[in-house]
């Protein structure tokens, strides 16, 4: 640890030591993923569910960039997660099928989307903003419907990948390869988020959050900003979107649905905005929660709608911080207790 | 001593028991229907219409025994069907895949079925080139085409229509259906001057612009596709509130906008619809009248077979014959291939057989016209046509002329 | 020229009818979220609520329909009170996002609850005599339907107008939409006002929900989700808490709508969400907003 | 006077019909101690508003060092020297007090956009938080959040954050607003020992506070203004006693 010249009473270099050693690695960060790959081994006729979660893990990281983060409040991620679902298609069913290639371009294609959108959408904040995002989005669904030949409308593309590196095939049917591969892209992804939000740019982010009104008065160009973390959180989804069709093989317009974008946001809110973690536990929660109750209780009748709508209820009146925040009170109390 | 006896011989009793049914097999079958949403309706009567065959023929099947794993696949894109495969497949290890009302649905889990050598029987889904995208599926239901190219043909015929609009929901059954109607239509001499798509499967949109556009162009009929449930009972509805008839058009279509499930709801609205079908329930064979009979009387007076119910069923009978076939061993899909190309069957919709090959059904479609018959609506059958076979894929017209796997 | 005539009248008096139905459902959410700075995304479902109510007063228990139409406005308006009263009044001043996820949780619950009862499939009423069939106007025949929908809604603005404009609670209303703080120190019940005026928007809602079984195709649960994109873009377009921008709002709208599906049916649907985009990009704060 | 660091020229803006500032021409030396003083609703935080950028004037123009700066937005003003704090407290609420140094500084310092390094790792901006933590006497509440903070100490954040931005032009908004007098003489020690070479411009009502730091004083009424002299001119001045002192005492 560098030393700070200055840093002489106690309280400033504990404060020091604290920002200094905020980003590191906790011991806890292991179990996400040690819980991924034993669900590999133990539970193999759950894998392409497994394989939903840690999609939908990534594509919630990349709205709580953000919405946790930045303080963006959208209702049309999907926006960028179904173009760069249709980008990888395109490419794959147009004989580019190399699913890396499909990624990047995929990456790419959304952050000139989030560019294009964000640069002008975000002179808006509150409601026109949110019904701006999901404008967006909706009217991409009717354009990929309207334009059939293209996207295949309603029934969509199927395509096939070629071998990751000529060598491993996405496996659509025991969803071995296609878990890992996945795996794989979440695992570094996670890794460049985690890195970015502890970076300054991270911090800024909080500032805009906080307050762009006391952003702008400390020489930020706020909405630069916000594009900029726009477009990488675009980005983002764009690569989940990427992912979640090629482990299927096949895109539709649901890609676009206005409703993943509540679902993605609700996952984060349940899970706990702006602390990253918050995206596994929420995601994983509302997905085996969705499995669970139609499993238990059936589908005939929209149990699923209500044992959600009152989840939301009770995490927005009791626990603000989602889940994660409830782990991280218990947390507290355990630490407390253990002094 | 004693008390060791008695777990010995109930043991010695379950490995006696075992040894009996080692021949009697459990066949595991994955149905995949839409059993929740918009479409729960459809979902619904294709199973009571497979399970209505499975109780009535229990004993088929010489001690082996049929286990029906239902997996709901919600909307009607394919998503979610094909996660439902997949996971019947490799969770559930099911031998045969059945049920798929939408398209969407059955064209996702042909590369699936394909890798895992699992036949498939499809009980409704019916755009025409769906078979040629695996060589383990069979389609016991009906084909876009079927009753499409029939109307085209009747409507510039007997109906004298010379103008045409179509509308039709704009998913692959619907192009498909619209485009054997042209087909039929402007080769027996009409002329389709117009062509509206009216919205997606996901939701039932107001018809109301849709229908005033087929109306301001005058044509002497107009030809509607829409997916049955919700979006049929709509279609009825917009028709009279626009006063179309009393404008001179003539409502046609497909046996979905007709649907004997929902005719009675349709109300006034429906009467002088005219469709082409392979089934409605007032078929007069003594096969349909004691279908229908033993159907009330396990689902209630108030519940009616429609086409779904029929597919449910006769797709129902074909699995069974697969599984007769298979007598014991593993359910292949080259075994389940071979025994159900050239299968036939007497279903209450009359006769039916799978053409060896394309492995599609081959039917007859009946021209129908809603009456009303003492406070109730009837389908009074105007023409027979026998054993029809696609006309798409006798054609080789664009996909359905080509191989897809 | 006379199908020109016909297509023209097409236009405007079926997008008519739909732009009416549009504002009397809207207005409610404008002026909650102008009034109280409130996102209420379950707006749609006190219009389902008041949907379901006409349905079964009509198909169950033979009232008249336009009876059930004021019955279903008077129900929603007071079941709503204890929504505004012990759940929303917590959010006021509680970011945006926590009243998103609140009202989305309403939502869920709400078409829940109509499924458990009501069941999934849409539900449709017989309508009185008087409003069965067409009726013909010289030019066009249109249905008797549209045409009460047209005037019934003529009827219903007028009255809010003069509501808002010339008696003295809408004088308060329109005081606490303005500036809330000088209407305090004025001496307004600023919280009393909110209510009623809350009470009033969900009444409206469920007028709107009942108006609309004949022309949306039927109540069904999904109606409270399936909906509330075009509300929230009336009020958007219209600017929030402007009344009169939300008129407006919903007549373009209304009528663009229609005559997007009318004129080109295979892109009409993003006919409506092209012309929002471009007006909000233009003016932020909608048509009639303040800067 | 030297040539001013901060002039404004026939400033004026209008919200619809109602002028809020009318044609103010006003300069502020390099290094200068002045004050605006004018009764309520005399458009003083609207001048700061239109001298920082957070509104853009109806007409007139803004000069910074001899340059126009009147497009400018108002990040582009502070990179250029122009900080300011608030009336009301305007801070990250939920940070504490060294991160919102931290962002102020590394704005500053130009490492806002850095990606990849970890924010501590960045000790310039980490020694100049320190620095001004030291100078603001803020060190026992380093890692306190603010809204823990009482008002009178977060109002120290705000004039912290602001020379944390490094000025040459200060703006100070009624720095002792809301703050007990029993207190006060924490932030106007503050104020008193602000590096002589940045300009202050002070907004105050306290008329002892003004009196007691503010080498010369302009008295702004109704958007215009009034008179503008030394601190004796000004107290001497009947026009200024009879409009703005006589109001003032309904305070």
């Amino acid at each position: 640890m560098t030393a700070i010249t200055g840093a002489d009473t106690a309280a400033t270099a504990e404060a020091v030591k604290f920002l200094q050693t905020r980003h590191r690695f906790h011991w806890a960060e292991v179990l996400p993923w040690v819980i991924a790959i034993a669900v590999f081994y133990l539970l193999p006729g759950y894998r392409l569910l497994a394989t939903q979660i840690l999609v939908m893990i990534l594509f919630a990281l990349s709205l709580d960039l953000i919405v946790g983060y930045a303080g963006i409040i959208s209702l049309g991620h999907t926006a960028f997660f179904g173009t760069g679902a249709y980008i990888t298609a395109l490419l794959a069913a147009n004989n580019i099928p190399d699913p890396l290639i499909g990624l990047v371009a995929a990456a790419i294609g959304a952050a000139v989307l989030g560019f294009l959108s964000g640069w002008v959408l975000l002179r808006t904040a509150g409601l026109t903003l949110l019904v701006l995002t999901m404008a967006v989005t909706i009217m991409l669904g009717e354009l990929a419907n309207d334009f059939d030949e293209i996207t295949g409308g309603f029934d969509g593309i199927n395509f096939t990948n070629s071998e990751i590196f000529g060598l491993i095939e996405i496996d659509q049917l025991w969803y071995t390869s296609s878990y890992i591969y996945v795996l794989v892209v979440l695992f570094l992804s996670f890794l460049l988020i985690r890195t970015i939000v502890h970076a300054p740019f991270g911090r800024m982010l909080i500032g805009i959050r906080e307050n762009t009104k006391r952003m702008s008065a400390i020489g930020t160009p706020v909405h630069q900003r916000q594009v900029l973390v726009y477009v990488i959180s675009a980005a983002i989804a764009g690569i989940a979107g990427a992912l979640w069709v090629q482990v299927q093989g096949n895109v539709t317009t649901g890609v676009y649905a206005f409703e993943l974008s509540g679902d993605v946001l609700i996952m984060i809110i349940l899970g706990g905005t702006g602390r990253l973690y918050g995206a596994f536990i929420g995601a994983t929660v509302f997905k085996i929660l969705e499995s669970l109750t139609e499993q238990i209780l059936g589908t005939n009748q929209p149990y699923w709608q209500l044992t959600i709508g009152i989840v939301l209820i009770l995490t927005v009146l009791f626990a603000r911080r989602g889940l994660y925040g409830i782990f991280e009170d218990i947390g507290e109390k355990w630490k407390d207790r253990s002094q | 001593m004693k008390k060791y006896l008695i777990p010995a011989l109930s043991a010695a009793g379950i490995l006696a028991l075992s040894a009996v049914q080692s021949d009697a097999r459990e066949y595991k079958i994955g149905f995949i229907g839409p059993m929740s949403g918009g479409a729960a309706q459809l979902g619904q009567q294709m199973e009571r219409g497979a399970k209505l065959y499975m109780k009535l023929h229990k004993s088929q099947l010489g001690g082996h025994t049929v286990k029906m794993i239902v997996r709901d696949s919600k909307r009607p894109g394919g998503p979610i069907a094909k996660a439902a495969a997949q996971e019947l497949i490799t969770r559930e290890k099911v031998e045969l895949i059945t049920g798929l009302i939408f398209s969407p649905n059955a064209m996702s889990i042909a590369p699936l079925v394909n890798k895992s050598k699992t036949p498939v029987v499809i009980m409704n889904a019916g755009t025409a080139f769906i078979p040629n995208m695996s060589p383990y599926m069979v389609r016991v239901s009906f084909t876009m085409w079927q009753s499409g190219y029939i109307m085209g043909q009747h409507a510039a015929g007997k109906l004298g229509c010379k103008t045409a609009v179509s509308g039709y929901t704009n998913y692959p059954p619907g192009k498909d259906s619209v485009a054997a109607f042209k087909k039929g239509f402007e080769s027996s001499g009409g002329k389709v001057i117009d062509a509206i798509p009216m919205g997606g499967p996901a939701k039932v949109p107001d018809f109301t612009p849709f229908f005033q556009r087929a109306k301001s162009k005058n044509p002497n009929c107009m030809y509607v596709f829409v997916p049955g449930g919700n979006h049929a009972a709509a279609v009825a509805k917009t028709y009279q509130a626009l006063a179309m008839r009393k404008a001179g058009v003539q409502l046609i279509g497909p046996g979905d906008i007709t649907q004997s499930s929902l005719l009675q709801a349709m109300g006034p609205a429906a009467v002088g619809v005219v469709t082409a079908s392979h089934y409605n329930m007032f078929l007069k064979s003594a096969e349909n009248q004691a279908f229908v009979k033993t159907w009330q009387a396990e689902y209630g007076a108030k519940s009616v077979p429609d086409f779904v119910g029929v597919g449910g069923y006769d797709g129902m009978a074909a699995v069974y014959a697969a599984i007769k076939a298979a007598n014991g061993s593993k359910l292949t899909a080259d075994g389940a291939m071979k025994r159900l190309k050239g299968w036939k069957f007497n279903s209450p919709r009359g006769p039916i057989s799978i053409d060896p090959e394309t492995r599609d059904i081959v039917q007859n479609v009946y021209i129908s016209t809603v009456r009303q018959k003492g406070g109730l609506l009837v389908q009074e059958i105007q023409q027979k046509f026998e054993a029809v076979k696609d006309k798409c894929k006798e054609l080789k017209l664009g996909k359905c002329g080509k191989k897809l796997y | 020229m006379s199908s020109f005539l016909n297509e023209i009248s097409t236009v405007l008096v079926f997008g008519l009818a739909y732009a009416m139905l549009l504002f009397i459902i809207s207005v409610g959410l404008s002026i909650t979220m102008g009034l109280m700075g409130f996102a209420n995304l379950a707006h749609g479902s006190f219009a389902m609520a008041g949907g379901y109510v006409t349905v079964t007063l009509v198909s169950q228990m033979n009232v008249p329909f336009a009876v059930a139409l004021l019955i279903a406005f008077i129900v929603v308006a007071f079941l709503s009170i204890p929504f505004e009263r012990f759940l929303y009044r917590h959010l006021y001043r509680r970011p945006e996002l926590d009243q998103v996820l609140l009202t989305i949780g309403l939502v869920f619950v709400s078409i829940a609850g109509v499924t458990f009862i009501w069941g999934p499939d849409p539900h449709l009423i017989l309508m009185p005599e008087y409003l069965q069939g067409s009726i013909n106007l010289g030019f066009n025949i249109f249905p008797k339907y549209r045409i009460f929908m047209i005037v019934a809604g003529a009827v219903i603005v007028a009255g809010l107008f003069y509501g808002l404009e010339r008696t003295s609670i809408g004088a308060k209303i329109r005081a606490a939409v303005d500036n809330r703080r000088m209407a305090e120190s004025c001496g307004i019940n600023t919280g009393r006002i909110f209510t009623w005026t809350f009470a009033l928007g969900s009444g409206m809602a469920a007028l709107g929900g009942g108006l609309g079984i004949q022309i949306l195709g039927g109540i069904k649960p999904v109606f409270a989700f399936e909906y509330l994109v075009i509300f929230l873009i009336v009020v958007a377009v219209g600017g929030l808490g402007n009344i009169r921008g939300t008129f407006f709002a919903a007549l373009i709208l209304g009528i663009i709508d229609f005559a997007g599906k009318f004129y080109f049916p295979e892109g009409g649907a993003f006919v409506i969400f092209a012309v929002t985009i471009l007006v909000l990009l233009i003016r932020p704060q909608g048509l009639f907003g303040k800067a | 006077m030297s040539k001013p660091i901060l002039e404004t020229r026939d400033l004026a803006k209008n919200f619809g019909a109602l002028a809020v500032t009318d044609n103010v021409n006003f300069a502020l030396a390099p290094g200068a101690r002045h004050a605006i003083i004018g009764p309520n609703g005399a458009g003083k935080t609207t001048l700061i508003n239109l001298l920082t950028g957070a509104l853009s004037p109806s007409s007139g123009s803004v000069y910074l060092a001899g340059g126009d700066i009147t497009g400018m937005a108002e990040y582009q003003r502070v990179k250029n020297g122009i900080a300011r704090t608030f009336q009301i407290n305007t801070l990250f609420m939920g940070l504490s007090v060294i991160e919102n140094l931290y962002l102020a500084i590394s704005e500053r310092m130009g490492v806002a956009t850095s990606l990849v390094r970890p924010a501590g790792k960045d000790s310039a901006v980490m020694e100049e938080a320190v620095r001004i933590l030291n100078i603001l006497k803020l060190e026992e509440d380093s890692l306190t959040e603010i809204h823990e903070l009482p008002y009178g100490r977060q109002r120290l954040v705000e004039i912290a954050i602001a020379l944390a931005l490094d000025p040459k032009v200060l703006l100070l908004d009624e720095p002792a607003a809301g703050v007990p007098t029993t207190e006060s003489h924490i932030i106007l020690d503050a104020v008193d020992s602000l590096p002589k070479d940045i300009a202050v411009l002070i907004i105050e009502h306290d008329m002892d506070v003004v009196f007691r730091f503010a080498e010369r004083i302009t008295v702004l009424v109704r958007g215009a203004i009034l008179a503008e002299g030394s601190p004796d001119d000004i107290a001497a001045n009947e026009e200024v006693q009879a409009v703005y002192l006589g109001e003032g005492s309904h305070d």
